[in-house]
C-alpha cells in the first residue's frame, strides 16, 4: 500500500488540536520539518512529548501550539538555555505550561510500556529522588517475589508520533542508521505514526538490508519525503548538524519579542519547508557537508 | 542528558572554559580543564566501563586509556560504544561519534540493560548542587519547585547513572558554598543514603558519587553513611579555604595529601593528540 | 581487551556443576558446538533455559547433564517430536526433570528483567491460561493506574549465557544479522556470556557497520571462533540448516540406546568440533551451500 | 511458536498432507490442504496484518494477497515482515524467510510491540483440542499435568497470539470428538470468556477465535459469550456428521450453507504460482 503523502497533508490528516503529540530524535533525525508544519498550521492545546528538548520546543512554545510538555531534559543540549520554555515555567510567562518531569530512563519506559501496551513499566533509579516525590504519576508496586516494593510509569501512548528516518519504502518499511534513540518504541506506542524521510528508496534497496528497519511498514500511517527534515540536527550520512544556528537560537530567545519575530519570518512567512531551506540560502549546507564511510555489506543469502 | 561538568548553566561555563588554575606548581599555562581531566583521568586507574558527556569526561577517558587504563571503554548516553571519532565530539549526540564506533545501541538498550543493567563501572557526572552524602542536584534552583528560580535541564539520564553504576565520579568546576551545600533545593539524583531512607522503590546498586573533583582538590567517600572528606588540594590551595568554600562543616583527612600536577607527559598526550585543536582545553 | 579463547577453555573456565545456561538462538545461529562441548567435558545438574527446543536439548538430557528446563516450546521445530525429553516429562525415564515452562512472551519478559536487573516484568496474556495457574513463579501485581492486577514474570539471569553469531572482533563487539531472537537480551541477563562466532574479524569491519553490533564488547566474556558451530541450524550468510539430520534425529530418539550410541560416537567420540564435522564427511556442507546476496551499503560518514 | 495446523503432533501430519478432501464437488485432485488453505485465504478478505506458521498458514496468506486481500501483510514469529520466499519456507525461522524481507525484528519488538501491542489483525492458530468457546490447549493430553499422556510442544507464542490479535482463525485438520471436545485436558490459550472468569490479569485485547476451518466445513463466533456454529459445510458433508464428531453439542446456523468449492483460478495459483514444487501441496 503506497502511504506517501505530502507534510501538510499528513499533518492536517493525522494531528487535532489537543492531541498529544511526540517528536523523538536524541540530536540526530529529529523531526524538526514536521515540527514546523505544526507551527504553520497553527495547532493549539498539544501536549508535546519529547526525551530531550531543543530548539523545536521553544519553537512550538512561542507558537503557542502547547499546553503541557512530557520530557526529561529541558536544555537546548550543550548550546544552553531553552529560555522561552523557561519563561513558561518559572514564571508562567505568558502562561503556565504543564511539566510532566521524568528521567530519560523514565521516558524510555513509558514509551516501552506504550508500544507494549502495559499499564506501567518498573523502574529502578527512582528511590529517594525528589522527581518520584513531584510527579504524582510516578508510582509503586509490591515486589511478589519478595524484594522491595518497586517505582513504576504509566505507559505513554501518544495519539501522533512522528520521527524522521534516513530513508523508507512507499510502504512505510523505515530504515535509520546512526544514533536511534527512543523512535521504534515512540512509533509502536503512538496512536497514529507520520514517518518523514531524508528520501524515500525503491524497495528493493529495503530488502537488501531488512535488520535496517527500524519500524515494519504495519506501523505507519503516512510516508513523507522531506530532504533536510531534521535541519539544524544532523542526520547520518546525509548532513551535519547546525551548531551555530542552536546557539544563535538560547541568545534569541532570551527576547520574547524576538522569537515572535524569527517564528513571524521563517516559518509563518514560508508556505512550506522548500521555502524554509530556500531562506538559508543556497550554499548553507555546504557548511553541513560530510565525508562519506560506506558500511561493509554483509551476506543476507540463503538457500537458493 | 549525562551533565558535563560545564552544562547546568550555560553562562558558567563559557568563562571557566578559559580560566586558568591557580595553582603556580602546574605552571600558569594549566587551564582549570586541563587540571581537572588529568586528576579525573587517574581517578579511573582500574576501572573498565566508564559513562560519560563529552568534553572533559570524554577526555579523561582518552587520557586514561593512554595512561593508567588502557582497555577502559566509554559508553555515551545516545548508545555508543568505542567511539574513535576524528575530533572532540560537540555533545553526546554528535554524529562525529558514530563512524568507526563499535556499536551504537537502541535507547532501551542503553538505559535498561546498561545503566539499570549494572553494566557500567564509573558514571560522570556533573551538577548545580551537591551535598555531604553526594547527593546531586540539576533540575532547579529556589524554594518553590513549581516556579523556581532558575529551572536547570533536569536529570536526563543522571538518575539512572547515579542508580546504577557502581561508583559516580562528581566533577565541579568551581567549589562555592553555592554549589557544595547544606541542603539541594531539589534531590535530582539521590545516593544511596538518601535512597535508603525513603520508603520505596529499589536500592540503587551502586556506591554513589566516590570521587569529587574540583578546582580546588580532591574528595572522596565509600561507605553508604560516610560524608565526602577532602583527601587532596591542588598545589597553593590552602585546606581551610576549601573549608571555608564549602557550605557544610567539611571533614578534612588527617592523611590530607597535595595532589600532583599535571605531568608534561600527560599535558602532551592532552594538547597534543587528544585535543589539537583545543577546541575542550581553550 | 583480546577476549578470544578455544571453545574447550570457555567452557571450562566460565561453567560449572549446577549453573544455569542460557542457550539461545530461535532455530539460527543457535551454539550447537557450545552445548555439544558442555556434553563432552561431562557437566551436571544444570538447568538449561532455551526459548524454543531442539536437537540439542535431547541431546543434553541424553547425556544426563541437565536436571531442569525454562522452556516455552519443547517441540523438534517442524521436524517432530524430542523423544529424549518427552520420556524425562511423561514417564520420568530415566528420571524427573524440574520443568519451568513459560509462552515465549514469558520468556521474552524474563529475559528482558534479568538483563535490565528488574525484579519482574509485566505480560498482559496470561489470564485464563492453566500455564499461569500451574506455574507458581507467575504472579501478579496491583495496576496502581486503577487496571485490573497484571501478571508477572521473574527474571531471568542465567549463570552463563552462550549464544552464536555471525562475526565478532577479539574485544567481542559481536553482529549478527537475519533472525536475532532473543539473544540480546540473553546476553545482557547472564552472570557471564560466552559468544560463539563463525568468524573473528578484523575490527575495522566491525566497525564501518555499529549498528550491526547486537552485543558490545564490554559485555562478553570470551570470545571463540567455531565455524559451522550452528550446524545444523543455520547461518544467514554463511551455511543452511540440515533439516534432513532434524528430521533423522527425531526418529532415532524415539530408542534411548540409539541417542546413548550417538553421543558416544559421535560427541563423546570426538575430541573437539572439527573432528565432529570431520565425521560429517568432508561432501557434508555442499547440500548446506547458499547463493550470495549483499546488503546494500550505508553511508555513515560524518563531520569529517 | 505458532503452530500450523499440522505441527501439533508429528505422526498426524505426515499422512494428512496426502489425504485427499471427499469433496465431489471440488473434484478428487483437491488434497485436504488445498481445501483448507482455500477457505482460510477467503476468510482473510479485509484484514492487513496476519500473525502465522509456515505451511498451510503461509499459502493462505499468499492466495489472499492474489485474491481477496492484496495488500495483506504476513508476520512471522521468527520476526520476519513483508517475506518474499524464492520458495515454500520449511518453518518460521527458516533463512529462507530473511533475503529480500522488509524487516527483520528482534523477539522483544515481535511479542512485546506486535503481538502484546496489539498490531495484528488476525492470527492463525492450531490446536491438539478446542472447546466450544475457542479456548485452545497445544500443551498436553491426560489427566495428570506433572505426567501426561502425551506431552505437546506447549505454548510458543500462542497465548500471545490469542491474547493480542483482533481475531484468531483456528486450522483444524481433522474434526472428531478427540479435537473438538467439552472439556480441555490443559487450557493453553484461553479465549476472551475464559479470560474474564479468571481472577487476575490484562483482559485480552481481541475477539479470540472468530473463524474454524476444518476439512468438514466451517465454524465462526464473534461475542465474548458466544459459542462456535457451524455456518457452512463442505459440498457433500451431512451436517449432521458433524455434529456427531464435535464433544460438545454443536450449534448449527439456521442459515448453514454449502461452501464453494476451490475455483480453478484458486488451485492454478495454489499450483502453478505460490507452491509449484508441491512441497505443501502434496
Amino acid at each position: 500500500m503506497d502511504k506517501t503523502m505530502g507534510l501538510r497533508q499528513a499533518i492536517s490528516t493525522y494531528l487535532s488540536d489537543g492531541d498529544t503529540v511526540a517528536l523523538e530524535g536524541f540530536g540526530h533525525i529529529v523531526p524538526v520539518a514536521a515540527a514546523h508544519e505544526i507551527i504553520r498550521q497553527g495547532f493549539t492545546d498539544l501536549v508535546l512529548a519529547r526525551m530531550s528538548c531543543d530548539v523545536i520546543v521553544d519553537q512550538m512554545l512561542g507558537a503557542n501550539c502547547l499546553k503541557g510538555l512530557i520530557s526529561s531534559f529541558i536544555a537546548n543540549s550543550s548550546a544552553g538555555s531553552l529560555h522561552e520554555l523557561r519563561r513558561r515555567i518559572e514564571k508562567s510567562d505568558p502562561e503556565p505550561l504543564w511539566f510532566d518531569e521524568y528521567s530519560h530512563g523514565g521516558m524510555v519506559a513509558r514509551y516501552q510500556a506504550g508500544a507494549s501496551k502495559l499499564p506501567f513499566q518498573p523502574i529502578a533509579s527512582y528511590r529517594g529522588s525528589d522527581l518520584a516525590a513531584k510527579n504524582p504519576r510516578i508510582r509503586s508496586v509490591p515486589d511478589p517475589y519478595g524484594g522491595s516494593d518497586i517505582h513504576v510509569v504509566p505507559a505513554l501512548n501518544p495519539d501522533l508520533t512522528i520521527i524522521h528516518a534516513q530513508r523508507a519504502d512507499i510502504h512505510g518499511n523505515v530504515q535509520a542508521w546512526g544514533m536511534l534513540g527512543i523512535q521504534t518504541e515512540a512509533a509502536f506506542a503512538g496512536r497514529r505514526l507520520i514517518v518523514t524521510v531524508e528520501e524515500i528508496v525503491d524497495e528493493a534497496v529495503v530488502r537488501s538490508d531488512p535488520n535496517r528497519t527500524i519500524v515494519p511498514a504495519h506501523v505507519v500511517d503516512a510516508v513523507v519525503a522531506v530532504p533536510r527534515g531534521s535541519h539544524p540536527h544532523s542526520v547520518q550520512g546525509y548532513y551535519d548538524r547546525d551548531d551555530e544556528f542552536s546557539r544563535q537560537w538560547s541568545a534569541l530567545a532570551r527576547d520574547a519579542a524576538a522569537v515572535q519575530n524569527w517564528l513571524e519570518i521563517n516559518i509563518r512567512g514560508t508556505s512550506d519547508h522548500d521555502e524554509f531551506l530556500a531562506t538559508l540560502g543556497s550554499d548553507h549546507f555546504e557548511r553541513m557537508a560530510i565525508h562519506d564511510a560506506y558500511s561493509t555489506p554483509v551476506n543476507y543469502g540463503g538457500r537458493a | 542528558m549525562t551533565l558535563s561538568a560545564h552544562d547546568t548553566t550555560e553562562t558558567r561555563s563559557r568563562d571557566e572554559l578559559s580560566e586558568t588554575t591557580s595553582s603556580e606548581a602546574a605552571g600558569d599555562e594549566v587551564t582549570s580543564s586541563e587540571l581537572l581531566t588529568v586528576h579525573s583521568a587517574r581517578a579511573l586507574a582500574g576501572r573498565n566501563v566508564v559513562f560519560a558527556g563529552h568534553g572533559l569526561p570524554t577526555l579523561a577517558v582518552s587520557l586514561a586509556q593512554h595512561t593508567v587504563a588502557p582497555d577502559i571503554e566509554i559508553v555515551y548516553e545516545s548508545g555508543v560504544t568505542g567511539a574513535r571519532p576524528p575530533a572532540m565530539p560537540r555533545s553526546i549526540s554528535d554524529s562525529i561519534l558514530v563512524p568507526g564506533a563499535a556499536s551504537v545501541m537502541p535507547m532501551t538498550h542503553l538505559f535498561n540493560y546498561v545503566l539499570q543493567g549494572q553494566r557500567i563501572d564509573v558514571g560522570f557526572l556533573g551538577a548545580a548542587q551537591v551535598d555531604k552524602y553526594g547527593n546531586l542536584n540539576s533540575t532547579l534552583i529556589g524554594e518553590n519547585w513549581e516556579h523556581p528560580d532558575s529551572r536547570l535541564p533536569g536529570s536526563g539520564g543522571a538518575i539512572e547513572a547515579m542508580a546504577g553504576a557502581a561508583e559516580i565520579f562528581l566533577v565541579m568546576r568551581r567549589h562555592t558554598p553555592r554549589t557544595f551545600v547544606e541542603s539541594l533545593d531539589f534531590v535530582t539524583s539521590p545516593g544511596p543514603k538518601k535512597a535508603a531512607e525513603a520508603a520505596v522503590g529499589s536500592m540503587p546498586a551502586g556506591a554513589g558519587v566516590t570521587h569529587v573533583i574540583t578546582d580546588m582538590g580532591l574528595m572522596t567517600r565509600f561507605a553508604q553513611d560516610e560524608e565526602l572528606t577532602l583527601t587532596a588540594v591542588h598545589p597553593g590551595v590552602d585546606p581551610a579555604e576549601v573549608v571555608r568554600q564549602t557550605g557544610w562543616s567539611l571533614q578534612v583527612s588527617p592523611d590530607l595529601e597535595t595532589t600532583l600536577p599535571p605531568t608534561p607527559g600527560e599535558l602532551a598526550l592532552l594538547r597534543e593528540t587528544l585535543d589539537p585543536a583545543r577546541i575542550y582545553l581553550r
